[in-house]
């Protein structure tokens, strides 16, 4: 296969999955009755392909998923004028929520509530599993046996994120005051969340 | 708030000390010389309890580490008061963080004869998830600013050939379409008492095919709309549908004079009292 | 504004619209504040674009309704297997929000929202109307003016009706073969819960 035939099937390919194409899914579909193609063919089409969109309002990305094309960032309003509705906005409670399954994953509904102070509504527990961004991954060996929640490929990818390391950084916990003190380090024994274990489970899907 | 005398006077007047409706706050409503529904909005912009207390201590410049409990408990239940009396629905969460406050205020009354090592600040745990709370409140502002899709990147796509292998579209039958609609009516709860009737189905689809009608052409003769080859029924169908559309405020009549043929059009923007 | 950041603009409308744009849409899209662009230039700016993709795998066509990209006939069969490995199916929330729609027509997105008690994605009601079963028939005489929805001709058409009388009523259900336990399954869209592998995480948190 010449190379750039390869590039333009991946580029075809790219186009219309309508989701990003993991380098896996590429070697499949670019695998000939013949022959195959290596991995390496493949990576080099797709930095040929990158370095295409150099210029463009394009650009090739690559996410949790795999690779896509998708806007530049600086061209998204004018193309947001394509549709008469604006994106959507997430409420803060939605916001709040979504923040502590993504940092403190696997969690329950109750832990949410209980560090963020308030109960969460079904409809947000809903709403965030319906946009396939959080997921339930298990449940929780206590009496009830209360769900337990993570996030998914799909929250990665449409945040621009490759893993979930990518996330911003918690903030620290300021130091306490004397008295506090030993409650800080209890804290501090807690390794800055990098649920990349969990990450194994969800990657799993 | 009305005669509580300011924790500290000092603050910096520009800054947003917090986020009402993506509206950055700079100043609070002082007293309670502001309209009950600015008020509502601000006061349900808070999340809870714990958003409340981070909101005034940040509004009072004070030292999470070190609060007057004296000082921002009073401060908090004048806030719950307020709810109260604009009843508005008020979360048990704040009348369960009402009494740790109201409790902490007393511990720290309390003579303490011989401070020992291991004795805790009564106002450690609440600190404690002040904290946490905070890290996450922050945790979602930031995930919020990511670039995402829909808003801030759209995924590029181009169509797939049109003859042979092309790109195939998901199929749905009847069915689905059925059990999607009593699945949902099912949770809505309103299954029970809610057939839907032949009739008005097809008094639904008249109203979407008048309204379709006159967005596109705009004014409209009302006598246009009724085909008499449809006879009777037909005609009841779409009279139907009109007066549905205008009790639904999705268009309404218009008549220049008396006697004057009547025309319709879609629903305007109504001046607004 | 340049001629390639004009190119730039177009591109990127063309690839995600979704839909083929005209001539007369593009102006307007690319009208700036200060000033508008010429039907000219924008011609142009499309003949280069054309001209870009002489060695790729997608090509600009011009059709009935406007200009849209599409993947070179040739490459289609290598784009097939992209179908074959998961053919695309509708989630429930879709499924659900078309129901609405067409029982409950003419019925705006927040009405859909209150019946199902979570927010409509706007990717759901992009794709019911890029598939042209759903359209825009008005607009609701409250603040805001939202849209109002209702279905289309190609609707009854794709479920075989000749009219919205022709859906069943609820009542029907009942004679469906379909068992009422298949109906919780849906529920089963939630992944399958790995009970071995989530609770090493579970445990080791």
């Amino acid at each position: 296969m010449e190379r750039s035939q390869l590039k333009n099937i991946i580029e075809a390919a790219l186009l219309t999955a309508g989701r990003p194409l993991s380098l896996e899914q590429l070697v499949q579909l670019v695998a000939d009755e013949q022959r195959s193609c290596s991995r390496g063919a493949i990576r080099k089409a797709l930095e040929s392909l990158e370095a295409d969109c150099a210029e463009r309002g394009i650009e090739l990305k690559y996410v949790a998923s795999g690779y896509r094309f998708q806007v530049r960032q600086e061209l998204a309003p004018r193309i947001a004028r394509l549709w008469e509705e604006r994106p959507p906005r997430y409420s803060r409670a939605l916001l709040e929520t979504l923040a502590l399954i993504a940092y403190r994953q696997p969690i329950t509904r109750g832990e949410i509530e209980t560090i963020r102070g308030v109960s969460v509504s079904t409809s947000i527990m809903k709403t965030l599993q319906e946009r396939e961004w959080v997921r339930v991954i298990g449940h929780r060996d206590v009496p009830g046996r209360p769900a337990v929640y993570g996030t998914t490929r799909q929250f990665l990818d449409y945040f621009n994120l490759r893993s979930l390391d990518e996330l911003p950084a918690l903030t620290e916990l300021v130091g306490l005051a004397r008295p506090q003190r030993q409650l800080d380090l209890g804290h501090a024994d807690e390794p800055r969340h990098r649920p990349d274990a969990v990450g194994a489970v969800v990657d799993g899907h | 708030m009305s005669n509580a005398a300011p924790l500290i006077p000092a603050q910096d007047p520009d800054t947003p000390f917090a986020i009402v409706r993506g509206e950055p706050l700079t100043e609070l409503p002082a007293d309670l010389y502001i309209p009950p529904g600015a008020l509502q909005v601000f006061l349900e912009a808070f999340e809870g309890p714990l958003d409340l207390l981070l909101y005034l201590i940040k509004r009072h410049n004070l030292d999470i580490l070190d609060i007057p409990i004296a000082a921002i408990t009073r401060q908090y239940m004048e806030y719950v008061e307020l709810m109260r009396e604009l009843q508005l629905e008020l979360a048990a969460e704040y009348l369960v963080m009402a009494a740790m406050l109201t409790e902490i205020k007393s511990r720290m009354l309390l003579p303490k004869p011989v401070k020992s090592q291991d004795e805790e600040d009564p106002r450690a745990e609440l600190v404690r998830r002040l904290q946490e709370y905070e890290r996450f409140r922050q945790a979602a502002e930031d995930i919020d600013a990511l670039p995402r899709l829909e808003r801030d990147t759209f995924l590029a796509r181009a169509l797939s050939p049109e003859v042979g292998a092309s790109k195939p579209l998901p199929q749905v039958s009847v069915q689905d379409v059925l059990l999607a609609f009593k699945d949902v009516l099912r949770r809505a709860e309103m299954f029970s008492h809610h057939h839907v009737q032949r009739e008005s189905l097809s008094v639904r689809e008249r109203m979407s095919m008048v309204l379709a009608k006159l967005t596109a052409h705009g004014f409209t003769e009302f006598t246009a709309c009724f085909a008499l080859h449809e006879g009777r029924a037909g005609v009841t169908v779409t009279l139907l549908a009109v007066l549905e559309l205008i009790k639904e405020r999705l268009i309404e009549l218009v008549q220049a004079a008396p006697f004057a043929p009547i025309y319709m059009r879609p629903a305007q923007d109504n001046v607004e009292i």
